[in-house]
């Protein structure tokens, strides 16, 4: 079975959840190389997206991965709101037009999601961002797919790999927002970006199973 | 230390009541986060609005009436206004002769403003934006260039002279450019501050250190240093400042010692003291001082210095009346 | 915390020396610790002088100006200064018309003011005083009355706008005393301070508490309470004040929201707005703001509330020109 | 032998040095009640002493007294400059036109200078001020000669008392000063100004044996 608006819900909801479960654990990472904001930031764009989420009505993906980019837009602010709206704006534009998504199509919007964030940040691979944790973690899961693995496999594999990305951002040193004015001081620290977006994979294992259901 | 709020997360609109209760030009959208003159500004004068996120008062909020700003938009605490926010305040006060926006430099003014800049260009209003980055940072700057500092203060009062002088959204635009070329900022941190949903505060120092280099967020700087004398303070500020400047012999400066939130007045002065010396003795002059705590990281201990090599044109701007919470001369009563 | 000073025993000349070198309508005498107004007080117009220990500023040497003081003696930080400073001033601004001395209730500055006025008068110099004594001390005053808090600056800046009008040395000595009785200030502080030569804070406070009922000198209060929200903090600042004012129903004040040093502008305006709130559940009105840290105790954290009940005259004073570093308003360029 | 200007010189260096050693103790009593200044204060005004005592030419003690208050009326500044120089004040008064004064004379001078500073102070016993040791002192001091003891046995008796009535400053509420805005919680601890009075009257053991030499 496709992925439709319903599962997607679930994945942002569960996302959501793990933001607010992580809100103090995200914004003392921000405190060592930014300016302690980034849980708060990232809760207020959890209650956002639950709102949207359980308010709206659309049942096309593409509409409902528009209505989240908003709600984080609005919701978050600072440099992740939007950065994490690129995101859901890219995968909305992806899917324009279908009603679901197989899982290669999920994963050809999670690709184009992460490079709209990456060209809204300007951002490259070794910068210390978001994009340190998104990037491997979407070539993971296409590259899973492509080897004819299953989503569930897909799902691991990107997971892990945003897991990993997130914790190779520790020995870098910023060359992009806050963190890179910290020079080499901002070696040693893991990117509170990157980590919640490892959640944003972590909490793709809510789809998992949806193919045999 | 406890902190004078309410809800933690309903500060800024706290704030904005206060704000608007305790100046009578001023009115405010509390649920957009807009503070803009209640009686707008009259023709086709070019509209500016700048924002960013709060905990820098008075910047920008403070700077909003005759003669400076039109509108700001406030987002939360160390947090950039949202698009939807900014595009209210655009929407609030554009002109037909457009709508300048000054935008600090940090990635997500930068996104934030660059998002609603098209959208109230789709919207059918004229929109250019001055980026601010006259932070020398206190090292090497990142590809991202340097952040918005203190240059803030004095680009919203030229170009808000301007403006109000008749200026068009182009000259504004080059004039704003100037600007940032002629002007360049450096800050040391004595105390770091506390986020007030976060509730501890963003780093500690010891004793007798000081962060060099410092943002406007509370956050550490470039290095740590061991504290020095107020002279030594001004020195590496006016050297780190002048290296980057490239200011011909004999410059003139308007100068703005600033303090972060929770230096007393007293030793802002005594900076102001020194590093006129450091000007001097480097043969350059000053044409005009402002000193206070104009743009600040909460209650953050420190100071920042800024130059603006200064001309005919920028002085004239600069003494033009003006009449903000945070600035105020030259209107008669 | 490191501070931004050169030798600790010449804090206040250094800092005259910055201030005299930001604004041009200053003069200092280093030696006297006199700071006044480079263009003297034209006609017969009584001259202004108040001062007190250093570490209060912007008061009392940034309210010296066209419409408020003529000059400012400045003590040591939290001492009083000596009756010699005190002549000095005097006699660098006295005119045939008097002079009128602003003094804030503590013993030092009594006593000092006492002997200077004594000794100026045997030099031929009409001299008389104000006591400024508006505290309630979050308590029962002890029989010296209230210290002299943020109604100094409503003084300063009503006397000065009535001196600049013509006023007599008597009448504004009346005014001073009609002023007195109708203002009353409380504070609250969240932290100390550290006085610069003693290196150490002065008190240590838990994250959670208040001292109550604070002077001007980082001192702790007459009681330490736990931090309540800004709301509870108005309500206990506001019921404080107006059980000692006696304000018939329906009053209008002018009000100052005052920041210690250490508290940011953004927690000031959320206590204005509270503030507001409180006043208006009273059934009274609010005529002026002034929303600041216009008179600290260096770095402290913490606010106080000034209440001035307002009539035609006090906002007639209010509203009249001044010109000085800290306060500026109503003067064309 | 009378004492002349030369002893009380002595007498005042003397003052001075205790004061310049208590300096940082002299604070921390004012730091728990006041304003964290009285060291500091105190320490200034033993500057200014010194260097009028060093310079001086004055041979009359009523001249000298009068220089010395002068000094440290301008030395001091605070509360304790002006209480300080109506003590000196007074005392120059009651020996106006003496080349030395016999120990009765010093003990009236100095109750002259005490009555001097109570008087600019309105300080009254029990308010928790210099007072408080510079009452009992002179008491003592006057007490012992008029039982016809010797000076040294007075001035013994009169550091006593002073450092007695310094102790008993400590369960008192204060009434004057900024320690009376305190309230109750002034109670518990010594008055910083009546331990600097107590270093004035410590400091006359210096005369002892004047008499006999
Ligand atoms: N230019 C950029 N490109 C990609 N990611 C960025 C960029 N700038 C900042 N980030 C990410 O944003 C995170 C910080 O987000 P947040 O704290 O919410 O915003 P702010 O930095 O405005 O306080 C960083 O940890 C980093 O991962
Ligand atoms: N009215 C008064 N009469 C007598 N002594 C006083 C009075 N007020 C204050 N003092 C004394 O002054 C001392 C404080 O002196 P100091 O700290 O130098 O001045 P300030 O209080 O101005 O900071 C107190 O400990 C007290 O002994
Ligand atoms: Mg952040
Ligand atoms: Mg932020
Ligand atoms: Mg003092
Ligand atoms: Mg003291």
């Amino acid at each position: 079975m496709n992925i439709t608006a319903s599962e997607l819900k679930t994945w942002l909801l569960q996302y959501g959840q793990l933001l607010i479960e992580q809100t103090e654990y995200l914004t003392k990472l921000d405190s060592a190389i930014g300016d302690a904001d980034h849980g708060v930031n990232m809760q207020r764009g959890a209650t956002a997206m639950r709102q949207t989420l359980t308010e709206t009505t659309k049942t096309a993906p593409s509409e409902l991965l528009e209505e989240v980019a908003e709600a984080v837009l609005e919701g978050i602010g600072g440099a992740a709101g939007p950065l994490y709206a690129s995101l859901f704006f890219g995968m909305a534009g992806a899917v324009d037009g279908e009603t679901s998504v197989t899982p290669q199509q999920l994963g050809d919007a999670l690709q184009a999601g992460v490079d709209s964030l990456a060209a809204r940040g300007r951002a490259e691979r070794g910068d210390k961002t978001m994009f340190d944790a998104a990037g491997p973690a979407i070539e993971a899961f296409r590259q899973t797919l492509d080897a004819g693995d299953d989503l569930n496999t897909a799902i691991e594999a990107a997971e892990s790999a945003a897991n990993l990305g997130r914790d190779e951002t520790a020995p870098m040193q910023a060359r992009k927002g806050r963190a890179s004015y910290l020079g080499p001081r901002s070696v040693g620290h893991i990117d509170p970006g990157a980590t919640s977006v490892a959640l944003l994979f972590e909490a793709l294992t809510e789809l998992s199973g949806t193919e045999n259901s | 230390m406890s902190k004078l709020i309410n809800n933690k997360t309903e500060i800024v609109a706290d704030f904005m009541r206060g704000l608007k209760q305790s100046h009578p030009d001023l009115d405010v959208d509390i649920e957009n986060r807009v503070v803009y003159r209640k009686t707008p500004a009259v023709g086709d004068k070019v509209a500016l609005v700048s924002g960013g996120g709060s905990g820098h008062e008075p910047l920008h909020s403070g700077f909003v009436g005759l003669g400076m700003l039109d509108a700001a938009c406030m987002g939360e605490v160390f947090t950039s206004p949202t698009p939807q926010q900014i595009v209210r305040a655009i929407e609030k006060v554009s002109t037909s002769a457009g709508v300048l926006l000054i935008v600090k430099n940090y990635a997500g003014d930068i996104m934030n403003f660059e998002i609603a800049a098209e959208r109230a260009e789709r919207n059918g209003i004229k929109v250019r934006s001055v980026t601010i980055d006259d932070d020398v940072a206190g090292g090497k700057l990142p590809s991202d260039g340097g952040r918005g500092m203190g240059l803030t203060v004095f680009a919203e009062k030229i170009l808000g002279a301007a403006a109000e002088n008749g200026m068009s959204l182009d000259g504004l635009c080059e004039l704003g450019q100037d600007l940032r070329t002629r002007g360049r900022s450096m800050g040391i941190g004595m105390s770091s501050c506390t986020h007030p949903v976060a509730g501890v505060p963003t780093f500690e120092l010891g004793e007798d250190e000081i962060e060099v280099g410092i943002g406007i967020h509370g956050e550490p700087g470039w290095r740590r240093a061991r504290a020095g004398s107020a002279q030594d303070t001004a020195k590496l500020l006016v050297e780190s400042i002048l290296a980057e400047l490239a200011a011909p012999e004999q410059s003139s400066f308007i100068v703005l010692v600033n303090g972060m939130g929770g230096t007393p007045l007293i030793e802002l002065y005594v900076m102001a003291g020194e590093i006129h010396r450091e000007l001097i003795e480097r043969g350059h002059s000053v044409d005009r001082y402002l000193v206070g705590s104009h743009i600040t990281s909460l209650e953050m201990a420190g100071c920042s210095l800024t130059l603006l090599q200064s001309d005919a044109e920028s002085l004239k701007y600069w003494d033009a009346p003006v009449s903000t919470p945070a600035l105020n001369w030259g209107v008669a009563a």
